[in-house]
């Protein structure tokens, strides 16, 4: 597992790695598109609308999957030493904005016909925006510093200061009384959905999760060679 | 004392205020950052007219009336109390009797509560149509699916 | 007192100096020289536990400095490239402070003798804004007296003096060193201050 | 001892705080009438309708306090790192963690106070019950140490960053959604006032052992790579 902490390491790998990544997001983003909108049912209450669901919770999943890896990134990176982390946060911080970007549009066009609002600011979507905008602001960090010895530290102090939000945004449904609804799976019990919906749901998840790992890749590779030609 | 136990200690203090503080803020804030309450939190003695609050709960069975195309008369309710409620508008899709909903708006007497605004509220269960005509035609649907 | 062994310094993959040695006992001066971006901030800084080397050891009175170093800073000195002093006070206000921040115990009259010979005593009442660059400078080393620390770190102190000043400083240099001080100080030109050690960059 | 040194020293540490800013009195005599000249414009601006005014009230009031003590975060660290004080007093024997420390009790003495003394003229002028300003003095003041806390942060964290100051108003902003949230509570629902101001202090409580911390290990990077 060298390659998660060794630039040179996840060189090597990234390069086996990219092209079956991209091929498998590819087919399973078929297949998941397939299943979510021709082979899975209609939900009992909300009919046709449920299938936005397959989009909308992936990537609020991985939004959160993605900061909460940078948060790890970031506790080994300042702690241990290790400048994978810097070279890590840097270039995942986009890919999770626009996990969270993607989340609330397509939160806020289910909550349309659903609940009747775009949105509304409850404890859930509160948090998410503020999730959004932290993504921003590392983003920003991370072009508005000049010298990089201090920009990487800088961001993944703030990141770890940052990281307060995600227990909230994971556990405001069932700290509060929100609008949205509680989570569906948890791994206390048994997921209240049916298989049927269960199956696109993961293979979505599996199909964001790829195309975001392969992104991912790339821009790491970018990153890694942006700082040995000391581009920044 | 040495430097290293120095810091440990301080590390332990803040461990120990973070801990406490989060501790606080958890017993603290379960009633107080609720977006709606529910009808029987609302004491009835204690109603303030035309303050603008959120309240949730279900659509009582058998109390939706429509008086006009776009004016509508329905209970909400949580089991224990249940508070009658006018509103104009347009309601959402998924708005129906034992669904569940928020809504905004201000009680204009003791009695009658005045909705701006009407949100359908879903829960976490997933089911297919086609299961829940299934169930229902052999006895088995349970209505505390909601 | 101050050991430095085999000190090397790195920045963002660029090697800034290597193989640094260099011993301070009391009675010491210490040139360091070398051109501009040669790293003689950054040396003394690195003495200052401000930058982390990335190779070798400084040691202070036998221990490691990082573990002493809170002793280490009640013996130092430090004067940095640039004035320190509160542009918005008045040069008393700014004396004053001092000497209420380091715990001072030093009269009146002993300042006012140095700021007459530092040729400040005119100004005493004037904001820092008005004084030119090289009085603000000289009013910088009044933290020396103030202090009153054995040793002495000095980034650049000659700059922007005239030649009178230089004099005096080479006064005051040898009289810290007859008491048992000890300085370091860099200086990118040659100047004609009796030193008993030099170090290249 | 040693001990009482370092209480002196401490005590000196603010009296230079105090020379400082009461040198620039007119800063903090600036960002007063900056609060007023706000308040004036709301009122102006939303008409004569006074049960809106009061409505709106606090919130204005939280905006404003939120607003002005951003504008004065670049005086938080940004000038004593400049012309070299911070490394100075650092090399007194305060360690950067304390300096973080001590610094936000200044922000909050000489930014803060002066504005918490200012909210009962605001709250007149803006119609809110006299009766209510014992819970307003409590939210600001818890308040208004958590934003002095999150300016310490995220001051600490510009201090290299030249190109883009206004990132260090962002950051107090995002951040201190949940207190306004919490605090404007207070005034609407005081039957909660208890709760409310624990979770308050809960929150002032975390972000105060967050603080030196993360300000302390920002001005060691800034110290060295500066």
């Amino acid at each position: 597992m060298k390659f998660l902490v060794n630039p040179n390491k996840f060189n090597e790998i990234a390069d086996y790695m990219f092209k079956p990544v991209l091929f498998l997001s590819i087919i399973l983003f078929t297949l998941g598109l397939l299943f979510s909108f021709y082979l899975s049912p209609d939900d009992y209450q909300q009919g046709s609308t449920v299938r936005i669901m397959y989009v909308h919770v992936p990537s609020a999943w991985l939004a959160l999957l993605t900061y909460a890896i940078m948060t790890f990134y970031s506790i080994a990176a300042l702690a241990f030493r290790i400048p994978f982390g810097f070279i890590f946060n840097t270039a995942v911080a986009p890919i999770g904005a626009v996990f969270t970007l993607i989340c609330i549009i397509s939160g806020s066009l289910w909550g349309k016909p659903m609940w009747g609002t775009w949105w509304v600011w409850d404890a859930r979507l509160t948090s998410v925006a503020i999730l959004f905008v932290i993504y921003l602001i590392i983003i920003f960090m991370n072009l508005s510093f000049e010298n990089r010895n201090v920009r990487e530290k800088v961001v993944a102090i703030f990141i770890l200061v940052g990281s307060v939000n995600l227990p909230i945004v994971k556990f405001s449904v069932d700290w509060w009384n929100t609008l949205h609804q509680p989570a569906t799976i948890s791994k206390l019990s048994k997921p209240s959905i049916d298989p049927s919906m269960l199956t696109p749901l993961i293979i979505m998840t599996f199909a964001f999760m790829m195309i975001g790992i392969a992104i991912a890749i790339l821009r790491i590779k970018t990153e890694i060679i942006t700082r040995k030609t000391n581009l920044s | 004392m040495s430097l290293r136990f120095q810091r440990l200690l301080f590390i332990m203090l803040t461990l120990v205020i973070i801990l406490s503080a989060v501790l606080l803020i958890l017993f603290n804030t379960r009633e107080n950052v609720s977006y709606f309450y529910t009808p029987s939190e609302i004491d009835k003695s204690d109603i303030i007219i035309n303050k603008i609050i959120r309240i949730g709960g279900f659509v009582e069975n058998n109390s939706f009336n429509k008086i006009s195309s776009s004016s509508f008369k329905f209970k909400i309710t949580d089991e224990k109390a249940s508070i009658p409620v006018t509103f104009k508008g347009i309601l959402p899709d998924l708005f129906r009797e034992g669904q569940g909903a928020v809504i905004e708006g201000v009680f204009i007497d003791k009695n009658i509560f005045n909705a701006t605004n009407v949100f359908a509220k879903h829960d976490e269960n997933y089911m297919p149509a086609s299961i829940k005509e299934d169930l229902k035609d052999t006895g088995y649907w349970n209505k505390k699916y909601k | 007192m101050i050991i430095v062994k085999n000190l090397s310094v790195e920045r963002l993959n660029k090697k800034i100096f290597e193989n640094i040695n260099l011993s301070l006992v009391s009675g010491d001066i210490t040139i360091l020289k070398g051109k501009n971006g040669s790293g003689k901030t950054t040396l003394l800084k690195t003495i200052l536990n401000i930058i982390e080397p990335s190779i070798g050891s400084i040691y202070w009175k036998g221990k490691l400095l990082k573990k002493n170093l809170y002793d280490f800073y009640s013996n130092v000195t430090y004067i940095a490239d640039k004035t320190s002093s509160l542009r918005k006070l008045t040069v008393k206000e700014n004396i004053n402070i001092w000497k209420r921040f380091f715990l001072a115990n030093i009269d009146n009259t002993q300042i006012e003798t140095a700021l007459k010979t530092l040729k400040l005593d005119k100004y005493l009442n004037q904001k820092i804004g008005a004084l030119s660059l090289g009085e603000t400078k000289k009013l910088e080393f009044l933290r020396l007296i103030i202090e009153n620390k054995k040793v002495w770190i000095l980034d650049e102190p000659l700059s922007n003096l005239d030649e009178d000043s230089i004099e005096l400083m080479k006064q005051t240099f040898e009289d810290h060193c007859a008491k048992e001080g000890s300085i370091i100080f860099s200086s990118h030109q040659n100047p004609g201050i009796y030193v008993t050690k030099e170090i290249e960059l | 001892m040693k001990i009482m040194k370092f209480i002196n020293k401490i005590i000196f540490f603010y009296y230079r705080e105090y020379k400082l800013n009461l040198s620039g009195f007119q800063d903090i005599l600036t960002n007063i009438i900056f609060f007023f000249i706000s308040i004036f414009i709301f009122i102006f601006s939303i008409g004569p309708d006074k049960e809106t005014i009061s409505l709106i009230g606090v919130g204005i009031i939280w905006t404003l306090l939120l607003l002005s003590s951003t504008l004065s975060l670049r005086k938080f660290y940004q000038d004593d790192f400049e012309n070299g004080n911070l490394l100075i007093i650092h090399l007194n024997g305060f360690s950067l963690g304390l300096i973080a420390i001590l610094k936000t009790f200044s922000h909050f003495l000489f930014v803060q106070v002066p504005f918490l003394l200012s909210i009962p003229i605001a709250c007149i002028l803006l119609n809110i019950p006299i009766d209510k300003l014992i819970y307003l003095f409590a939210s600001f003041g818890i308040g208004s140490l958590t934003l002095s806390c999150l300016g310490s942060i995220s001051s600490s964290m510009n201090l290299m960053n030249q190109r883009n100051f206004l990132l260090g108003s962002v950051i107090v902003m995002i951040f201190s959604v949940p207190i306004i949230i919490f605090s404007v509570g207070i005034i609407n629902m005081e039957e909660n006032f208890n709760s409310l101001i624990n979770i308050l202090f809960g929150i002032l409580l975390i972000v105060f052992a967050i603080n030196p911390w993360a300000s302390g290990l920002c001005l060691k990077l800034s110290l060295e790579n500066n």
